[in-house]
């Protein structure tokens, strides 16, 4: 039965996860993301729960890279369906320009999941069997719940 | 089936794909080129696609080959308009998700910005809100048995007799929300912090009798629905959804209870008031219509058990732990995630909420509903294929998908 | 065979509701109970001295989530009854083609200026049928019952520090024997009559 | 413009028969009398206000006695009660559906997401009310209406289809005056506005239909956000809709799209 002392116990010994935060979920290398999800399945947390992008602007001289260029925040939690209920959420951040492992493969609920985060913050996943969008028209332009998209865009002729 | 999904470059369809036999990516290059599939649009403005969900069927004779679900024609931006509001205004506009069961999207909601703004709900109010949740939960099966009941069509003594009959039980309840909030439908009840109507004298009497009645005439429904052999007949062993794909595709509720997994919210991760009364999960393990159907009409009568229960059993005290709304901005949070799950009637209504920082302290900076409509609705091509056509809206209403809920 | 037994059974069970009341409201002809607390379209309200109670304080345009209320708020002029000076509402709109029938306004008000109705709305042939101007909004308060929501009801129901029933019950008992003995004026009056006296009164002292 | 009346004095004999009168009119009273006590709805239903149109239609409310029946088609209805919110993916639907009822049809708009988009009206996916397309004749307010409204509403859609068939209808002017109906004012006025350009045509607005058909691609990109008429009634005949059964309806083109 998973606990969160196991999960903790998990990123700590192999994921370099050092900063653990109440009101911040832990936050890995996005080259990790897929195999944390792989090793989360095999100790139990089999059901695939939710997968939160948000875009997070570029900040003028900013130090490090990724915050001063803009980057896309990405929280996925997966649930273990016993008695206790355990739930693993992590975070990754990915640059706008760059693709994220996937996890299809892993959880077929990831695949309308993945699709509805590109197509409204424009997060990029690799290796996805079905890249459309999943909300909007096909032929929409930008993406929505981004900060510069101003919410009443408007799209014609309807506007 | 399995050569085509062989042939794919990119090869991620999932795992649990190949265990059922079913790719949801099927391209059809395989079939059988003498064979003349048909293709059928179902919506999206169809009788039984309850709201605006567009299905794209390949059909093989009368049997389905594939089936391509389209949503999002109900797609509203309700993410990006909470991103413009501030938190207090949040409550009323998340009523209108999933609009069978808006108490339950109320709390949710107002359950995230507690937990992000760290303020403590009183007794009182958490009893409040977990008989509201379980009175809603009656409403919102009773809603589906009814439209379920046009779904399987006229075989049941005429197809809207059922309809007739559960919308009939459907307006005591919310009469009897109607006393508390003066509301039927959006109620906007709940608050940051606790609820904002007190109940009115005189009204637990009230939901006992009406209680009382809706659980000898559930049996009715019994003799319309799941112990008549034309329903049986049409449900058992239809779409069956086994217990590892549905883990996989983030189906919760009763649709996973009725696959076989012993899962629910209300009593493994307990919230508000459900730490203190007991919750009797109902299970099926077949996971086909029938199951499903079971399963929701036990619910039914458990929420009737623990909304006496609970009606009995809400303490004296406030009703609100934090200041009362007086002003749009008066809430401000600091940077800060939470994640806050709840079970409605559908399954695990989550809500992310990511805190607003320096700019927009009094409104969410980023705030993701998790819709449990939308996993159900994402089985249906794994579900519909080797189906035939008539088949398709029993599957599809037994999934319960509210559109609202699911495009946002 | 049991399938024909299983539908006239149902049938049956259909034939039954024919022998049980009626749940059949004509609604035309005869109206439901909707309770005391329906929220169906907004009255704009009187005060004790017949003055309009709204301030012009803008608060329910500010909260409004679906922003359909334009409040022209007016200059601060003496009240006819009491003297005291107080801010009007030049103008109040209020867009029925988009409300939302949150209640938020009613709940922010600070004078109970804005209630919601018991009865419902006329549907209208256009959308100007719909706008609640202001002479519309005195009028439904003549024309409608007034539901019971208030802005000071709901947030006395509200106070975080609200006792049990017991204990209110008994405050209620002690405020009402006090009022029986002497009657009190209202607290809000006392401030604002308060204001313009420490105002007043140093400008005196000087000149 | 004054109208040469000459030709008008053609009289056909059969006029003079007597007793025409009082069996045109008697005729005529019966017709509206059918007219109005058969209205049939086309539920349009998207979001919450559908379930209360079901509910309308319900044991409780029972919207039956007044001859007002749901159906599935819009073939065999009088009235397209649009009740929720319209998308912009979903509005060229709405739209094809209107143009397949037969005439005279009505429209009534249930709830502020049809009447105006209500608190959606700003946001990038939702049409600012559905009187943009669709000439409606009632507006219901409310959150959604109650049962008992939307009968109002359809009663008060009777008196409209008495006042027409009597020859008694004034239609009255949008005035969009107060500030108030400033802030729901879509960038496209709506159909019975003043300020509504005649360049933007119902084929126009059937155009439309090319959301998620690739069909804005099309178009050059700095071009106005209408396109010039000739281009979308193009469109409306390379997209004649088919219709499948249960009266589900879409345009072969989108199907080719899904699969590409």
């Amino acid at each position: 039965m998973p606990t969160p002392e196991e999960f903790r116990a998990l990123l700590e010994d192999d994921f370099g996860v050092s900063e653990w935060s109440e009101k911040q979920p832990p936050l890995i290398e996005a080259v990790d993301h897929h195999r944390l999800a792989e090793v989360l399945k095999e100790r139990g947390y089999t059901l695939y729960v939710f997968v939160v992008a948000s875009h997070r602007p570029g900040v003028e001289g900013a130090e490090d890279a990724l915050t001063a260029a803009g980057y896309i925040e990405l929280a996925t939690g997966l649930r273990s369906p016993t008695e206790n209920s355990q739930l693993a959420i992590w975070r990754v951040r990915v640059g706008l320009d760059e693709q994220l492992a996937t996890l299809v493969d892993l959880f077929a609920g990831a695949d309308w999941q993945e699709r509805e985060q590109f197509d409204l913050v424009g997060v990029r996943f690799a290796g996805h069997p079905d890249p459309r969008r999943l909300m909007l028209p096909e032929d929409w332009e930008g993406h929505p719940l981004r900060r510069d998209y101003a919410i009443n865009t408007p799209h014609p002729p309807w506007r | 089936m399995s050569a085509s999904s062989a042939a794919r470059p990119s090869s991620a369809a999932p795992a649990s794909a190949a265990r059922l036999g079913v790719d949801p990516h099927r391209d059809l290059s395989d079939y059988d080129p003498e064979a003349d599939l048909m293709v059928l649009n179902m919506g999206p403005q169809h009788p039984s696609t309850h709201g605006v969900f567009r299905l794209k069927l390949h059909l093989d004779g009368e049997t389905i080959v594939r089936a391509v679900p389209y949503v999002g024609y109900l797609h509203r931006g309700v993410e990006k308009l909470l991103e413009e509001l501030t938190f207090v205004q949040a409550t009323p506009i998340v009523d209108k998700n999933d609009y069978v069961s808006p108490m339950t999207n109320e709390q949710a909601i107002n359950m995230a910005f507690e937990a992000l703004l760290g303020i403590e709900v009183p007794r009182r109010a958490r009893y409040m809100r977990t008989l509201f949740a379980e009175m809603q939960r009656i409403a919102s099966h009773l809603l589906w048995l009814s439209t379920f009941g046009i779904d399987m069509g006229g075989a049941l003594g005429g197809g809207t007799t059922l309809f007739m009959h559960c919308f009939r039980e459907r307006e005591w309840i919310l009469d009897l929300f109607e006393l508390v909030t003066g509301a039927r439908f959006h109620y906007n009840t709940h608050t940051i912090g606790g609820n904002r109507h007190d109940i009115p004298a005189g009204w637990a009497k009230q939901v006992h009798t009406t209680l009382d009645l809706i659980a000898s005439r559930i049996d009715e429904y019994l003799e319309l629905s799941t112990t008549n052999s034309i329903f049986v007949a049409r449900t058992r062993g239809v779409g069956i959804l086994p217990k590892e794909l549905a883990l996989e595709l983030g189906i919760t509720g009763p649709i996973l209870r009725a696959s076989g997994v012993d899962h629910d919210l209300r009593r493994d991760a307990p919230f508000h008031a459900y730490d203190e009364i007991e919750v009797k999960v109902q299970t099926e393990p077949d996971g086909d219509c029938l199951s499903r159907a079971l399963v929701r009409v036990r619910e039914m009568k458990e929420s009737i058990r623990l909304s006496k229960l609970l009606v009995d059993g809400i303490p004296e005290g406030p009703i609100c732990g934090a200041r009362p709304i007086k002003n749009p901005t008066q809430f401000k949070a600091k940077e800060g995630q939470a994640y806050v799950a709840l079970e409605t009637p559908r399954g695990e209504l989550g809500t992310y909420v990511i805190g607003g920082g320096k700019n927009k302290a009094a409104s969410p900076y980023r705030l993701k509903i998790r819709p449990p409509s939308l996993h159900a609705l994402s089985a249906l091509p794994y579900l519909l294929p080797g189906h035939s056509i008539s088949d398709t809206v029993v599957i599809l209403g037994s999934l319960d998908p509210i559109m609202g809920e699911a495009d946002r | 065979m049991g399938y024909f037994f299983d539908a006239a059974r149902a049938m049956a069970m259909s034939l039954k509701s024919a022998f049980r009341k009626p749940t059949t409201i004509e609604y035309p002809f005869e109206k439901r109970d909707q309770g005391p607390r329906a929220r169906l379209t907004f009255a704009l309200v009187h005060d004790e001295h017949e003055e309009e109670a709204c301030v012009g304080c803008l608060m329910c345009q500010k909260i409004c989530p679906s922003q359909v209320i334009t409040v022209v708020p007016g200059k601060k002029r003496p009240s006819e009854a009491t003297g005291k000076k107080r801010g009007f509402a030049d103008d109040f709109v209020l867009d029925m083609n988009a409300c939302i029938y949150c209640e938020l306004c009613v709940q922010v008000c600070p004078t109970d200026a804005i209630v919601m109705t018991q009865e419902h709305m006329r549907p209208g042939f256009a959308r100007e049928d719909l706008v609640l101007t202001m002479d519309k909004l005195y009028a439904n308060e003549q024309e409608k019952e007034l539901s019971w929501g208030r802005a000071s009801i709901l947030l006395a129901m509200q106070d975080p520090k609200r006792g049990t029933d017991q204990e209110r019950a008994v405050t209620k008992k002690k405020s009402a024997a006090k009022a029986a003995t002497k009657p009190k004026p209202e607290p809000k009056a006392e401030v604002k009559a308060d204001e313009p006296k420490a105002d007043t009164g140093p400008t005196e002292d000087a000149s | 413009m004054a109208v040469d009346e000459s030709d008008r004095n053609y009289e056909h004999p059969l006029y003079s028969m007597p007793g025409l009168s009082v069996a045109a009119t008697s005729v005529d009273k019966l017709l509206t009398w059918g007219a109005t006590n058969s209205l049939w709805v086309f539920a349009m239903a998207t979001s919450c206000c559908g379930i209360e149109l079901m509910a309308t239609a319900a044991s409780r409310v029972d919207a039956d006695r007044m001859g007002t029946i749901i159906r599935g088609t819009p073939r065999q209805c009088d009235v397209m009660v649009v009740a929720g919110t319209i998308t912009v993916k979903m509005a060229p639907r709405v739209l094809k559906l209107w143009e397949q009822m037969p005439e005279p049809k009505w429209c009534i708009a249930m709830g502020s997401c049809a009447i105006s988009g209500d608190f959606y009206r700003d946001i990038y996916s939702v049409i600012p009310g559905i009187d943009t397309a669709i000439p409606v004749d009632v507006y219901i307010p409310g959150c959604p209406p109650n049962p008992e409204q939307l009968m109002a509403g359809l009663i008060r859609l009777q008196e409209k289809v008495r006042a027409v068939r009597g020859g008694e209808w004034a239609p009255k002017d949008e005035r969009p005056e107060t500030e108030a109906m400033q802030k729901t004012a879509p960038s496209i006025p709506r159909l019975l506005s003043a300020e509504r350009s005649p360049d933007v045509t119902l084929a126009q607005l059937l155009g439309a239909g090319n959301l998620g058909l690739g069909g804005a691609l099309n178009r050059a990109a700095d071009a106005p956000p209408l396109a010039a008429p000739q281009e979308t009634s193009d469109a409306i005949t390379t997209q004649a809709p088919t219709e499948t059964s249960e009266g589900a309806v879409e345009s072969p083109s989108e199907d080719e799209h899904a699969d590409a």
